[in-house]
């Protein structure tokens, strides 16, 4: 299954990139995430996080389509 | 105007912002002003970095106006949040509320800048006076060292 | 600039109010705008006319400012109240704020508007559209007809 | 003893003027109120009102000076 994955803040410097694409075999995005915070060392365990999916906030558990654009988001520090 | 969230890259102006909170009917206005400061815990700042994952960030931030305009009896809300490089003292996000009375003015200008700094994907980078940067926490703890790295 | 209070009979420069508000040191500023209303009480109002004991007033509005600076951690504070004939829209009141971190610089704005309205001695008078005019109590009700008429 | 009053807001409306100089026998400012009051036919009991005395707040019952400038003021609604 072909994902795009796009990093901000903190994940983007641990990934070394702001978006790839991946093929990947994970079912949902917590799988997802521990593939990937495994392969880059991302600095967050996964509950700090939130994640979305192709532009709205999603759940950890939501099934992944081929295809699909997934972010995971770090605490966010706007204002 | 009624009721608009923005991202902007250029610096805001906000008397045209106010511009558009004018109503008749209002006898008050509240407005929130952010501004980048020129220390953070105890480090001196430099300027920062404002990055936003735009799309879901201008969706949650309308949801957020949206919902203040359901919640209190008011006018106009509007929240613009700048992204990319700023300095010091520049305007980092401007709230501004038009309302019949002035308890639900202070009362929406209020909880939308907490709602919008606690749900909005917008994240602030530091950069630091010597020469060093980081991503901060939503309590301005730097990530590298925060509570969260484990 | 610190903490200060005017009255003023010419239409007031906001921006201008603003950036004395300024720091290198402050991440929030908080302001609020009172702005004459199109109706009070059901009744159309065409323009309205403040009137002020000036010297009382200056020093009641400079006592608030003041006492604002030491209840609360702010860096600025200021307020402008116009007097004289306002016409409906126009800004009639600005009160701004300028602090380290937000709760106090909502608390502060909320506070010195809440202190200028109970105690600067300003009264105004509202001129309707079928022709009369009157004073007005605190709670906005006329004095004519009010519950103090007796 | 010589007194100037300076009228605002309903006080002026009932007083017909901004300002008057009176030759009064009043002891205090309470004292000055209920003669004006009676005179003028102002709309107000005192205890709704604050004095002035000379442009600073004073106590009902501060002695009057020949000269002073005396300032009832009505409940006050500006903002």
């Amino acid at each position: 299954m072909r994902l795009t994955l796009r990093y901000f803040a903190a994940l983007g410097d641990a990934a070394g990139c702001s978006e790839e694409t991946v093929d990947i075999d994970a079912i949902d995005p917590r799988a997802l995430y521990a593939e990937l915070a495994a392969r880059h060392r991302f600095p967050f365990a996964p509950e700090r996080l939130r994640v979305a999916v192709n532009g709205a906030f999603a759940a950890w558990e939501q099934r992944l389509q081929d295809g699909d654009e997934i972010v995971f988001l770090p605490p966010v520090s706007g204002g | 105007m009624g009721h608009r969230f923005e991202l902007c890259e250029a610096p805001l102006d906000v008397a045209a912002l106010a511009r558009g909170l004018a109503s008749a009917s209002a006898g008050a206005c509240v407005s929130f002003e952010g501004w980048v400061r020129e220390r953070n815990a105890g480090r001196a700042v430099q300027r920062l970095a404002y990055q936003a994952y735009a799309p879901l960030a201008r969706s949650e931030g309308q949801r957020i106006v949206d919902a203040a305009a359901a919640r209190f009896a008011i006018e106009h809300a509007a929240c613009v949040h700048r992204v990319g490089l700023l300095e010091i003292g520049e305007l980092a996000v401007w709230v501004g509320v038009s309302a019949g009375h002035r308890d639900a003015a202070f009362a929406a200008c209020r909880w939308i800048i907490d709602e919008v700094k606690a749900h909005v994907p917008i994240w602030k980078n530091e950069h630091y006076s010597d020469g060093e940067s980081g991503w901060l926490h939503p309590d301005n703890t730097p990530v590298q060292q925060g509570p969260s790295l484990r």
